[in-house]
């Protein structure tokens, strides 16, 4: 009937979560989530604060795990209990704060966590080299690898922190970007937007952000989650505002046909 | 709520625990006395000897006899004068203690006196308190003996570092002894160095002191550490048995050094009849005789002798310790 | 001209490192009580001051990991204690060969470390206060085991480690050299002890990007623990017996060199070379203290003023621009 | 009512501390026939005042996220300084002022390096308390200073309301600065500064002057702490307060104050004092060997911690970031 339709029958989806729930002491945090996600998609996931945005792919990218329900990783059923299970899966996460070492260099910075090594050494040259394609790839011009992060600019640390999410280690499958336009100018966002959009094609994206006409523009489906619950799971070329407007604040309406 | 049930289960847990500790060891309450012993440094081997004596001498006096040792174990006058009177508080028959600081121990002292405990003080004395007796030798009568035993050493002529570390009342007492002793004589003091009063620091302190002294004929390693330091620093400069090393009490490490030849003699007081007599002392006070009223003299001189490789022998099998109870 | 140039900036960033900053410090210094004192520039002089910042040094390798991992080791001269009574005792006993001794001691010293960093990566607790009950505890059980007495009687094969000599430099001086480059080496290029720079810098973070951070911060207080221990074996051996008392503030002197040396409280900081020169400058103006025949109270007071002095600098270095 | 009461109870002090104390004293009253006596409880108080008065300091640099460790190095300056100063005829009242305000110029220096350096505390006290210490011994060369007038000896020796006098300046001292935090806008900001310096910052909050005072008043006491000493044994010696730092932190962090800043009160240090005081005496009565002493103490503060933090997470379920209690920050 629609595109995403047209998705769905083409092949099966990338990363699939069924019932997933989460609580913390009193509060539902998540309730029940479903939803699915296609390689060469970029899903918008909106919602307004506290409908659990962050508990979500902070469930996906190991740093919290699900009470109940299941993820399913390219059909399988998969257990992310820590980060370096998302790592290992290939499901890469940008953090809203950049998750940066402000008193480390550019080069430490990007391989944190996935250092190339030889029985446990680092190769530092090849690490070097490497930085310098993902930090060119990504058209950041910074002065030297050896500075401290701190001391760059945030257009350039935002780059520091997608390269490093991006093209850092494992081989990315699912690129989780959280409010990767937060902080910075039109300029700086337009460029975050295109580098999104080239993303896209290549891997499954997850885009979180506030910024309705953002999502419009760059993803070809929304989920938008309220008070812990997929409030509905849209498509964006059919879309408008107020419907994702008063599904985010939880108005009773009956919105599209994909719910 | 939950977790708090837990917390208060867990408390009266805790409390159960510390009920059985204290009643198991409840035992010493029983004993029919407790003398206490109270040191400026526990964990120093010289008033270990000390204890050992106060031990052998309760054990003459009877089975029911308890003793304890008790001090701060870095040197603090005020922790030494504080353990006095958790004693006085405890009620105990006697109290033998070495006066880190005479002044400070001084009104804890005259406290227990009041209330009845007899207080003998052993090695370092607190005159001006109400102390019934001294055994010891004074620091400066004891440094006396070490300059006059080194005049002797130098023929009458040469040069001494001194190992000391600042602080403690009894070392000053010491070397100003020892510098007296030397009065006389063409030895005098050239250096003194501070060995912080560890075994380890003193090697390094000492070496530096004979490299910036190339003259000095011998070292006086003041008090019980760094005996050892400085025959590792005189091997350090190559004059292995052209300086002469005097050593302080007469620790394991410089009674093998003593066996070894590596230093000549040492200041043997005699802290196993320090303990010894004080336990006497303070149990006679306890008693009732024909006397009437203290018949303790005012202090006993337990004698000071420069030990060599010829009288050592004795001090290789410290007295057993055990438990410190 | 550009050439100039880039060389010219190449000596302004030589000058910014910390590293060259001490250098420079302590060649001014020996300059300064070489000049004093004709004592100073002799062989067994120089030998004496690195006999005598060995055990120092070593353990500042230690704390100084620890302090890039963004905590602190207030135990380390416990475990000096503890480790080598327990060594000394083994071996004055005969129980087990001299090898096997040592092999004790050291898992001891280890076992202490790992202790520290599983309560404090498991329970989230302060190291700071860890350590602080550690240094009680192990202090403790040194007193217990030996009532104060010293441990001596040891075979003179134990002996030789510490006194014997290669060229003429003694044993422990040449293996803490080769401890310090090994360390240094490791710490720059083995994953395991690299990732301490993150962990220290944020540890958060460093979780949140895969980054194994319990496992790191208990390897690092182990680590520093085993360093005590290696210490330990060489203050027993050198000294020729084991005591209660060993290592007494050594944590205080270890903190102090790490921080001349460049390493931080709030962790992601420090260098191996930095600390060696932080212990080598302290060990060379206390030696210089004794060769000048200043007075034994003023020690105290210059140490911590040059502490006091060393954070100020460090500040300035790595203050954000 | 009951659990009204405990709640209420709880907001000011450590319940689990609590319980164990009072089973701990009524443990030894019973098994102990010379511990619940006036005289015992005197040397009970009396063992542990100097530690007690300067905790209550230590307990407003702690929670407002510091760490003090020069105090006991403060307490033997302020020692040796007052009785210098008793000795060259300045009278009693100038000597306390005079030794007061050079006390409190230490705790200041220690703020402003801390502020200026942007140093972590710790360092920055540590470089104090070695070098105060060592101008202690420049001071007195090892000699102890003595010959202090009669009317001196009231502070640490004297009685009111047959309640030795430290023991009372303790009492009007912590009442004192309980209300202070508790009630009193300018220091409960405390709490504010030492859980976020930052937000207070923003609030408008000026942390920076807000550290002088905090570690003017933590030297000061050390200082108090000092003349008392000094006071109590009419003698003062350069060894005096080796130490005392950690057995004053301990019985902070026992009391359940925490070191990455924001949660402790007079309350629960108090408490902490108390307790500690007990143990020492309760060590001795029992007859505890003297070498376990180092061993027990160790123990306690590592365990107590460890159960704290275990509680609260069994409670909250939230775990602490790391970097709210490794050393960062600052």
């Amino acid at each position: 009937m629609n595109s995403s339709e047209n998705h769905d029958q083409k092949r099966k989806p990338i990363l699939s979560i069924r019932g997933g729930s989460k609580r913390f002491g009193g509060i539902q945090a998540l309730d029940d989530i479903n939803l699915d996600i296609y390689g060469n998609e970029i899903l918008a996931l909106l919602g307004d604060n506290g409908a659990g945005k962050s508990t979500l792919i902070k469930a996906l990218s190991g740093a919290h795990t699900l009470d109940e329900g299941e993820i399913l990783f390219e059909g399988k059923k998969v257990n992310i209990s820590k980060p370096e299970d998302a790592h290992n899966l290939g499901i890469k996460t940008v953090y809203q704060d950049l998750a940066l070492f402000g008193i480390l260099d550019v080069t430490t910075n990007l391989f944190a966590g996935s250092e190339y090594t030889r029985w446990g050494f680092l190769q530092k040259k090849k690490m070097g080299k490497e930085a310098q394609t993902v930090l060119s790839h990504l058209k950041t011009t910074i002065k030297s690898l050896h500075q401290e992060v701190r001391s760059l600019s945030g257009g350039q640390q935002h780059s520091v922190a997608i390269g490093r999410g991006v093209f850092i280690g494992h081989e990315p499958k699912l690129i989780i970007m959280d409010e990767p336009t937060a902080g910075l100018g039109v300029k700086q966002s337009r460029e975050v937007l295109r580098l999104l959009k080239e993303l896209g094609q290549k891997f499954a994206v997850i885009f979180i952000t506030h910024n309705l006409e953002y999502a419009s523009e760059v993803a070809q489906r929304a989920v938008v989650l309220c008070s812990g619950r997929v409030a509905g799971v849209l498509d964006m070329a059919e879309a408008n505002h107020n419907q994702i407007v008063s599904l985010m604040m939880g108005v009773d309406q009956v919105v599209g046909e994909s719910v | 709520m939950k977790g708090r049930a837990k917390s208060k289960l867990f408390s009266l847990v805790v409390s159960l625990v510390f009920t059985f500790m204290t009643l198991f060891s409840a035992a010493s309450v029983y004993a029919e006395q407790t003398y206490g012993m109270v040191v400026f440094l526990k964990g120093s081997e010289f008033f270990n000897w000390s204890y050992g004596g106060m031990q052998d001498a309760a054990k003459l006096l009877g089975a029911d006899i308890k003793t304890e040792l008790r001090g701060p174990a870095t040197w603090d006058a005020s922790q030494e004068a504080r353990a006095i009177e958790q004693l006085i508080a405890k009620g105990v028959d006697g109290i033998i203690v070495t006066a880190g600081d005479a002044t400070t121990l001084n009104p804890a002292i005259d406290k227990a006196v009041a209330k009845g405990i007899p207080v003998i003080t052993f090695d370092s004395d607190a005159p001006d308190s109400k102390r019934l007796s001294f055994a010891g030798t004074n620091n400066y009568e004891a440094g006396k003996v070490a300059g006059k035993a080194m005049v002797e050493w130098l023929n009458g002529e040469g040069e001494v570092g001194v190992s000391t570390f600042p602080g403690p009342n009894h070392l000053v007492e010491r070397i100003r002894g020892f510098k007296d002793g030397l009065e006389g004589s063409n030895v005098k003091v050239v250096a003194e160095c501070n060995d912080e009063g560890k075994v380890a620091a003193a090697e390094a302190a000492i070496t530096a002191m004979l490299q910036a002294h190339p003259e000095i004929d011998a070292v006086f390693a003041a008090h019980g550490n760094p005996g050892p330091g400085a025959v590792a620093a005189v091997k350090n400069v190559g004059k292995e048995g052209e300086i002469e090393i005097m050593g302080f009490d007469f620790g394991m490490p410089v009674v093998e050094a003593i066996d070894k030849g590596q230093i000549r003699g040492t200041v043997g007081q005699n802290p196993y009849l320090m303990g010894y007599i004080s336990m006497m002392m303070a149990w006679g006070a306890n008693q009732e005789t024909r006397v009437d009223g203290p018949h303790a003299p005012p202090s006993v001189n337990t004698g000071v002798r420069i030990l060599t490789k010829d009288d050592i022998g004795v001090y290789k099998s410290p007295p057993a310790f055990v438990s410190g109870k | 001209m550009t050439d100039t140039k880039r060389s010219s900036q190449l000596v302004s960033a030589a000058l910014q490192a910390r590293e060259v900053q001490l250098l420079l410090l302590t060649l001014v210094v020996v300059l300064i009580i070489s000049n004093l004192t004709p004592n100073f520039l002799t062989e067994s002089n120089l030998k004496s001051v690195a006999m005598g910042m060995t055990y120092d040094l070593i353990v500042a390798l230690g704390m100084t990991y620890v302090l890039i991992l963004g905590g602190l080791d207030l135990s380390v001269g416990s475990n000096i204690a503890l480790t080598g009574i327990i060594t000394t005792l083994l071996m004055q006993k005969g129980v087990v060969s001299v090898p096997v001794a040592i092999g004790i001691g050291l898992s001891v010293s280890f076992i202490i470390g790992a202790i520290n960093g599983v309560v404090i990566a498991k329970f989230r607790i302060n190291p700071f206060i860890v350590t602080l009950g550690m240094m009680s505890l192990a202090r403790g059980g040194a007193m217990v085991l030996t009532s104060g007495y010293f441990v001596t009687g040891l075979p003179e094969s134990f002996l030789m480690i510490g006194r014997g000599e290669i060229m003429g430099i003694p044993f422990p001086v040449i293996a803490a050299l080769l401890i310090v480059i090994v360390f240094d080496f490791l710490l720059k290029n083995w994953v395991h002890l690299n990732r301490a720079f993150p962990v220290g810098a944020d540890p958060d973070n460093a979780a949140l990007l895969g980054i194994n951070v319990n496992k790191t911060v208990v390897l690092g207080f182990a680590l520093c623990g085993l360093f005590a221990g290696i210490a330990a074996i060489f203050m027993c051996s050198r000294l020729a017996m084991g005591y209660a008392q060993f290592g007494l503030e050594i944590e205080l002197r270890a903190l102090g060199a790490a921080v001349i040396g460049g390493a931080t409280f709030s962790g992601g900081r420090g260098s191996i070379w930095g600390t060696f020169l932080g212990v080598l400058l302290l060990a060379i103006i206390n030696n210089g203290f004794v060769l000048m025949d200043a007075s034994i109270y003023w020690q105290k007071v210059v140490n911590g003023t040059i502490l006091i002095i060393a954070i100020a600098t460090a500040v300035r270095h790595s203050r954000i621009k | 009512m009951v659990t009204k009461m405990v709640r209420k109870l709880s907001e000011h002090t450590n319940l689990g501390l609590l319980a164990v104390t009072v089973g701990l004293f009524t443990v030894m009253s019973i098994g102990y026939s010379h511990f619940f006596t006036l005289y015992n409880m005197e040397v009970i108080a009396m063992g542990f005042i100097q530690e007690a008065i300067m905790a209550l300091g230590m307990t407003i640099v702690i929670i407002s996220g510091g760490i003090d460790l020069s105090i006991g190095s403060v307490l033997v300056l302020s020692s040796i300084l007052v009785g210098l100063f008793l000795k060259a005829d300045l009278g009693v009242a100038l000597s306390i002022f005079l030794t007061l305000c050079i006390s409190g110029s230490i705790g200041f220096a220690n703020a402003v390096m801390i502020n200026r350096l942007r140093a972590h505390p710790f360092i920055v006290t540590l470089g104090t308390m070695t070098a105060v210490r060592g101008f202690a011994l420049v001071i007195t060369e090892g000699h102890p200073v003595t010959g202090f007038p009669k009317s001196f000896s009231y502070f640490g020796q004297g009685y009111l309301l047959n309640i030795p006098f430290p023991v009372v300046l303790f009492i009007i001292l912590a009442i004192v600065f309980h209300i202070l935090l508790r009630h009193t806008k300018y220091f409960s900001q405390v709490y504010f500064i030492g859980s976020n310096p930052g937000a207070a910052r923003l609030c408008g909050m000026n942390v920076e002057r807000f550290r002088w005072m905090t570690y003017i008043i933590s030297a000061t006491l050390a200082g108090t702490a000092g003349i008392i000493t000094a006071s109590q044994y009419i003698s003062a010696n350069a060894s005096f307060g080796i130490d005392a730092e950690l057995r004053v932190i301990t019985a902070v962090i026992i009391g359940g104050a925490s070191l990455s800043g924001g949660i402790g009160s007079i309350g629960r240090t108090v408490l902490g004092v108390i307790f500690l005081a007990i143990v020492a005496n309760a060590m001795v009565q029992a007859g505890v060997p003297t070498y376990w002493e180092k061993v027990a103490y160790g123990s306690m503060l590592v365990i107590s911690v460890v159960l704290e933090q275990y509680f609260r997470f069994r409670r909250t379920g939230i775990k602490d970031n790391w970097r709210d209690f490794m050393l960062g920050g600052n």
